[in-house]
């Protein structure tokens, strides 16, 4: 009825490769920007605005990284809280280095450190491939933690062995720090996340996300299309790890605001980012901001709003059943729809397109 | 011969960027080493000094080596249990790490609550059946013929699951195992030797005999049953076992059932070694580079990979870790594992990879 | 079945250009199984070369040979005068050798536009960061490439199934969208490996119809392994029979019917 | 579709926010957040002092009707010793106005410090989190009393001097740290690396990873080489037992072996066996049923089945410490309750309170703590008092107080806290300059 792209022609190609070639996406992609931007920021408390919605925008963001490797590239990668922490390490030398540059621009180039780590430990893809490559990131995963705690070099010898997140401004408004406000902070995530995914979505949408998905669908035949195999690989490894470490950073910075960052990039978070790519889609963005609200947002609901809800439960209560419930819905959803929620989702449009006659 | 054959392997060393980055790899940490130390000491230290200790304390290399060697065993025995469902069922079960924790919390837990310490591991056992036959009918079967990465990504669910149940079931905190009531010996043996004293654990004695004979039940298992056969004809081939009228589902409930026996075993000599909790579950990760050194699908792999890690990490960990300031062996499994890996793709026992085309 | 009325007539009329490429003593052993022994043929510019023999004799072996995917053991590859014993895959491809295969090896979680495009990703030049942005440059190029595809698809009559991934796509189709991600390539050399494997016969018909076309309309030399002899046949200039990985014959189509150890060969004379 | 997409995400954004609003509060209550990690790798440890802590509340609210008339509302929140998680509640208890922050976790304490600053919430850390934030010139906000980890390192020293005999002896002795490879773990190593040098004594480090907690088989094999003559454990969670364990079973003399205070866990100790009889820790607290405040407790919360805890655990050191720790918290009330001459204190005040605490021998002996833990005294400079602890030993079934309360080394430990707390402050950038004007009393 609304849903329809009939009546839509296309006369251009450009038109036709539009990442959203109907209109009612469009517009709904219009909508969501304008909620993210406008409504949130107003409407949100503090702690909806802190402990939800920035946590959600990291994730996203790391899931969208680890999509590009595994969802679209095929390799899987246990080491992405490891790739993260790298981007928060490196962001945290880089305002040191230059207090005077502006900790956007920094928090964009930490990213670079932790691509060029990445693509170190992805020089083994070449040679070993699934569960193999998913154990060989492990290495880098308790490699680059034990770094984080051992090179005192990477925390600016401080005694407490922790990230301490300077304050930075823009025109005078506070970005990072404990004076800037969450509105502040979530407004920098969300123009980072907004910015990078239309990057990511051009990416996979070109010459190279077509070079990464052929590697992931038959690499030999790849090959002798002329893509060159470690080339494309490593690039997977290079663009995801970007990703993944401008998170880590946002995480540090702009979510935690400081504090013992090596215990916080552990094998844990590597493992439930999986999980929101899983869960959200493998070879889907718009899946990775599924999976990164549904596992990100879940306990924090379960944990604040059943009790305000008056359901009674305790903490630990919620924590048990968080687990027992994020693992029940990882193998629901694999069997349900191995191709995660991205896919539900179209689905649901499939059948709006042909609603209120489906035949 | 056929179209089909083994492709000869691109040699890694040969790609330009790789050798680049082994080079870059070498020149970092050469510095990184370099510069905690006098430079002129660095060489020394590194290649000269640890094996001189070796010779000086015979008794303290002895004593790494049978160190290794018992952690060596235990990281087989978790890697048997993977070994076991992947080669029946081609799933890479995530979960067994923490199906040894549960098992052990399972055994510990319904003896705190009063349950003779056999008869609980009798009960135990049934708990473990009751795992497999629930994990077949709930997550398996369901999910049958879809690709190995969607069942890999189900037994983290599985993982999930346990988790949660476990802590809620039985709480979080360290337990104590039950190893006197089950009548593992404990205290030392104290050998002098090799100028020195080399103390065995009575425990850690008891962990590689019970692991040694469980391995070779199971292989006699495997070669002698009717069951043992069916199993190797589904490793063979699904669709050919399939074809022959064996189930797959019985099949697969006792693989998954033996591997929560194997889990039982490692949680309790584990347990007995320090105590049942869910840290563990990280420990069980160190199955990992086991499986890719001795390759997923073989059982001697699973104990040569166990060995080679167990004493690698050790003695790595004992002679080179103070260079860099110890705590290196949280990570030294897993290069040593790599390091395989680039000459040997497919594990020291794996199948040969083959590419198609 | 289609033909082309002058092969018909048997003699080589068709003036085939110079060699394009020469296989030279080449031999590939697997651990000890020889794959290939010393065999030597060459295809010349805009000709239809077949390769045929029996089961396991080493057709396929031979493209991946010449392609880079294995690499022989003895003896050379001489592609456009250029010698070399040594090819890496995707050298071939950038020097113009594009191939289908005997299993489809389509991108089966993507479209059939996507897969065609793939072909194009040699030719796309423009860099890392014009794709992030997939503006001005890269968009034009972009545009540029899909013109390119789009006539590909009209010529290969796959309009309809443009948008649909092609893991779904009946097996005769599948074959088709293969044969455009190679043509995307522009080869100077196109090898085909069994390209009507498993088709009924309109599908062969029309598969037939198109590898013509590509070597006429496009002049594009093509080598291609094929199991039926009447395909064979009518298509091809002229023919290389292996057998257990040795060369048993090489000539026209004409002359290798006649050719007795090829009858034997197919026939099935004991050893 | 779209629709009920958004619509239920207004729902769900609306119960979140809701979640964070203030509690209804009652105009006679307080609202207390406590971290709490009842759950994951720690909570071995976690579960007793949460019991502790909330049974004590529970107890002032049960026998008193309050602080002085005023209830206070404790409500746990789970971090599963997680900084994602503490950030949470973090943010959930200043979204519910608490009077002071518990973060329970040095990676906890660490977050929260730059942001309580701007809140002005008071962080409560009982001998944990940031050393330096004794400083109370640079660290308004922020109480770590009794003492720090700095002053227990000095401690651990004094006490090896002791036994053997003198300060000049410990010249050429070894001094093993067993430290968690992690910030809170490393807390030592400056105080031990000066202290070596002063007294010529020698430091190993044993770090253990904390993916290898139970699995420190090759680093016992080290100290079995090194053969330090005392060995100091600056270990938590699951370490602690296994570390016991493997003294045992390496025949390193178990007490020789002293823990940090948080090594000092019943289940800690029960790990090792019999053979783990002579273990020792540091400790603040006693431990034991056999003091009035804990028969209370009984009395009105365990037996009136209003505690999780069974009664076997009340008592044991950790829950001992749960309760110390709760004590302070209401003792800090009740001052701030006589500075501000409210009743009804909020967080500001709850400050005010925490920086004039000051208990002492008779106020211990009124709240029925005569002998549980030594005077408390906090001032506007000085937020933690770098306060007496002892030597406890583990007889096999519980702990026993060995040696007597000894003074942390006050002058070693100060420039330390003086020179980190600048050092902070000057790396986070405008660091806020103290505003909070000190008492007079104090």
């Amino acid at each position: 009825m609304f849903y329809r792209e009939a009546g839509q022609y296309k006369s251009t190609y450009a038109s036709d490769m539009a990442v959203f070639p109907l209109r009612e996406d469009r517009i709904g992609i219009a909508v969501i920007l304008a909620v993210a931007f406008v409504a949130i920021p107003f409407f949100g408390s503090d702690f909806f605005i802190a402990s939800v919605m920035i946590p959600f925008l990291v994730f996203s963001l790391a899931a969208i990284g680890l999509n590009i490797l595994t969802g679209y590239t095929g390799l899987i990668s246990l080491g992405t809280a490891a790739f993260m922490g790298v981007g928060a390490y490196g962001c945290y030398k880089l305002t040191t280095l230059f207090p005077g540059v502006n900790i956007i621009v920094l928090i964009l180039l930490s990213g670079l450190f932790s691509a060029g780590i990445g693509v170190l430990f992805g020089l083994p893809s070449l040679r070993i491939k699934g569960f193999y490559l998913a154990v060989a990131t492990l290495a880098a995963q308790f490699f680059l933690q034990w770094c984080f705690v051992r090179v005192p070099w990477l925390f600016n010898y401080n005694a407490s062995g922790s990230i301490e997140v300077p304050q930075r401004t823009l025109f005078d408004i506070p970005l990072t720090g404990a004076s800037a406000s969450p509105e502040t902070r979530y407004f920098v995530c969300l123009g980072i996340v907004v910015t990078l995914t239309w990057f990511a979505s051009n990416l996979v949408h070109g010459k190279l996300g077509r070079s990464w998905m052929a590697v992931r669908d038959m690499d030999i035949a790849a090959e002798l299309m002329g893509i060159k195999l470690l080339n494309a690989k490593l690039m997977a490894f290079a663009v995801s790890s970007y990703f993944a470490g401008v998170a880590g950073a946002m995480m540090i910075f702009l979510w935690y605001g400081g504090g013992e960052a090596a215990d916080v990039f552990s094998i844990r978070l590597s493992f439930n980012i999986l999980f929101m790519v899983i869960i959200g889609g493998l070879g889907s963005l718009l899946g990775s901001f599924f999976g990164a609200a549904f596992l990100s947002i879940l306990p924090t609901a379960l944990k604040f709003g059943l009790p305000a809800l008056g359901v009674p439960i305790g903490g630990a209560t919620a924590e048990h059943v968080t687990f027992m419930l994020v693992g029940a819905l990882i193998i629901i959803f694999l069997i349900a729809e191995p191709h995660g929620l991205a896919r539900l989702w179209q689905i649901g449009k499939q059948k709006l397109r042909t609603w209120p006659f489906p035949y | 011969m056929s179209d089909i054959a083994t492709r000869p392997a691109p040699s890694l060393l040969a790609s330009p960027m790789v050798r680049f980055g082994l080079i870059l790899v070498a020149i970092l940490l050469a510095i990184a080493i370099g510069v905690r130390l006098d430079p002129t000491n660095t060489l020394y230290a590194i290649f000269v000094d640890p094996f001189q200790q070796m010779v000086q304390a015979p008794d303290l290399l002895a004593q790494t080596v049978w160190e290794g060697l018992v952690s060596g065993v235990l990281y087989a025995l978790i890697a048997l249990g993977f070994v076991l469902i992947f080669k029946a069922s081609g799933v890479f079960n995530f979960a067994q790490g923490i199906m040894v924790v549960f098992a052990a919390l399972t055994l510990v837990g319904l003896y705190e609550k009063g349950v003779p310490a056999f008869l609980a591991v009798i009960i135990t056992l049934g708990v473990m059946f009751a795992l497999a036959v629930t994990i077949e009918r709930v997550v398996l079967r369901p999910l049958v013929n879809q690709p190995d990465i969607i069942l890999f990504m189900a037994t983290f669910g599985i993982t999930y699951f346990l988790i949660g149940f476990g802590e809620a079931l039985f709480g979080g905190n360290p337990k104590q195992m039950i190893a006197d009531q089950l009548w593992l010996p404990r205290g030392a043996i104290d050998l002098k030797i090799l100028g020195g004293l080399v103390t065995l654990q009575k425990i850690d004695i008891a962990a590689a005999v019970i692991a040694s004979l469980m391995i070779l039940l199971l292989a006699l298992f495997f070669q002698y049953t009717r069951i043992g056969r069916a199993l190797r004809a589904v490793a063979d081939s699904h669709k050919a076992a399939l074809s022959v009228g064996i189930s797959l589902n019985q099949i697969w409930v006792i693989v998954w059932f033996t591997a929560g026996i194997v889990a039982l075993i490692t949680g309790i000599m584990w347990g007995a070694r320090s105590d049942v909790s869910f840290a563990l579950e990280i420990v069980a990760l160190k199955a990992l580079p086991v499986l890719i050194l001795g390759g997923f699908t073989s059982i001697p792999g699973a104990i040569v990979g166990g060995l080679i890690i167990g004493i690698g990490e050790k003695i790595g960990e004992f002679y080179w870790g103070p260079l860099v300031g110890g705590g290196i062996e949280s990570w030294l499994a897993y290069f040593i594992a790599l390091a395989f890996l680039l000459f040997r793709p497919q594990g020291l026992f794996g199948d040969k990879i083959i590419e198609r085309i | 079945m289609n033909a082309e009325p002058m092969t018909m007539t048997g003699t080589p009329i068709r003036d085939t250009g110079e060699v394009l490429l020469s296989v030279e003593a080449i031999s590939l052993r697997f651990g000890g199984v020889k794959a290939i022994s010393d065999v030597s043929f060459d295809i010349r510019k805009g000709e239809i070369r077949a390769i045929i023999g029996p089961n396991g004799a080493g057709k396929t072996s031979m493209l991946n040979c010449i392609n880079g995917f294995y690499q022989p053991q003895e003896g050379r590859i001489v592609f456009k005068g250029e010698r070399r014993a040594k090819m890496r895959p995707h050298r071939a491809a950038a020097g113009g050798i594009a191939r289908t295969f005997q299993n489809v090896a389509l991108f089966k979680g993507m479209s059939t536009l996507d897969n065609i495009m793939t072909g194009r990703t040699l030719k796309m030049k423009k860099g890392f960061f014009w794709q992030a942005l997939r503006h001005g440059p890269a968009m034009q190029e972009e545009i540029a490439h899909r013109r390119v595809v789009e006539d590909i698809i009209d010529f290969l009559q796959i309009e309809h199934i443009r948008k649909l991934p092609v893991g779904k796509l009946p097996y005769g189709l599948q074959k088709r969208v293969e044969l455009g991600r190679a043509l995307a390539m522009e080869p100077e050399l196109l090898l085909l490996d069994e390209p009507m494997a498993g088709m009924n016969l309109e599908e062969k018909e029309d598969m037939c119809r198109f590898i013509l076309d590509v070597n006429q309309q496009f002049g594009t030399t093509i080598a291609l392994i094929e199991h039926d002899m009447g395909v064979v046949m009518d298509l091809s200039d002229r023919v290389v029979v292996l057998e257990y990985g040795r060369k048993i014959a090489d000539g026209t189509p004409d002359e290798v019917k006649a050719n007795q150890a090829v009858i034997d060969a197919y026939l099935g004379v004991a050893h | 579709m779209k629709t009920t997409t958004l619509m239920k995400g207004t729902a769900l954004a609306a119960l979140l926010s809701s979640a964070a609003m203030a509690p209804a509060m009652a105009q006679d209550s307080v609202y207390f957040a406590n971290n709490a990690y009842r759950t994951g790798p720690f909570s071995g440890s976690g579960i007793p002092i949460g019991d502790g802590m909330r049974d004590y509340i529970t107890m002032i609210n049960e026998r008193d009707g309050g602080v002085n008339g005023v209830k206070i509302v404790y409500e746990e929140c789970e971090t599963g010793y997680d900084t994602k998680k503490s950030i949470e509640c973090y943010e959930q208890a200043k979204a519910k106005n608490t009077i002071v922050y518990s973060p329970w976790s040095t990676g906890a304490t660490l977050a929260a410090i730059p942001r309580a600053h701007v809140d002005k919430i008071p962080i409560l850390s009982m001998a944990y989190g940031l050393s330096a934030s004794a400083d109370g010139t640079s660290f308004p906000w922020v109480f770590i009393p009794p003492l720090t980890y700095w002053d227990g390192a000095s401690l651990m020293v004094k006490h090896m001097a002791a036994e053997l005999g003198g300060m000049d002896k410990l010249k050429g002795k070894k001094l093993g740290l067993i430290h968690l490879d992690a910030p809170f773990g490393k807390e030592p190593i400056p105080v031990l690396e000066n202290l070596a040098k002063k007294y010529g004594f020698e430091l190993k480090l044993y770090p253990v990873a904390a993916a290898d907690m139970q699995n420190q088989g090759s680093l016992w094999l080290s100290i079995r080489r090194d053969r330090p003559d005392y060995l100091y454990n600056q270990g938590w969670g699951a370490m602690n037992p296994t570390a016991v364990k493997e003294a045992v079973k390496n025949n390193f003399p178990i007490n020789k072996l002293v823990g940090v205070w948080w090594a000092g866990g019943d289940d800690d100790a029960r790990a090792g066996g019999a053979e783990a009889k002579g273990y020792r820790s540091l400790n603040f607290n006693a431990a034991g049923q056999n003091f009035p405040v804990i028969q209370d407790i009984i009395k009105h919360v365990v037996d009136k089945g209003k505690s999780t805890a069974p009664k076997e655990k009340v008592g044991e050191n950790l829950y001992n410490r749960g309760v110390y720790n709760s004590m302070l918290v209401v003792e800090a009330m009740r001052t701030a309750q006589k500075i501000t001459g409210k009743k009804v204190i909020n967080a500001e005040d709850m400050r005010r309170g925490l920086e004039s605490l000051n208990v002492d021998e008779a106020r211990l002996k009124e709240i029925g703590m005569a002998n549980f833990a030594s005077p408390v005294k906090i001032t506007c400079a000085d937020h933690s008092g770098h306060h007496k602890a002892y030597v406890a030993e583990w007889d096999g079934t519980k702990w026993t107080q060995k040696g007597d309360w000894i003074e942390p080394m006050k002058d070693e430990v100060r420039p330390l806290i003086e020179a980190n707390a600048k050092d902070y402050t000057e790396k986070a950038g405008n660091w806020p300059k103290r505003t909070e004007p000190c008492e007079k009393s104090s």
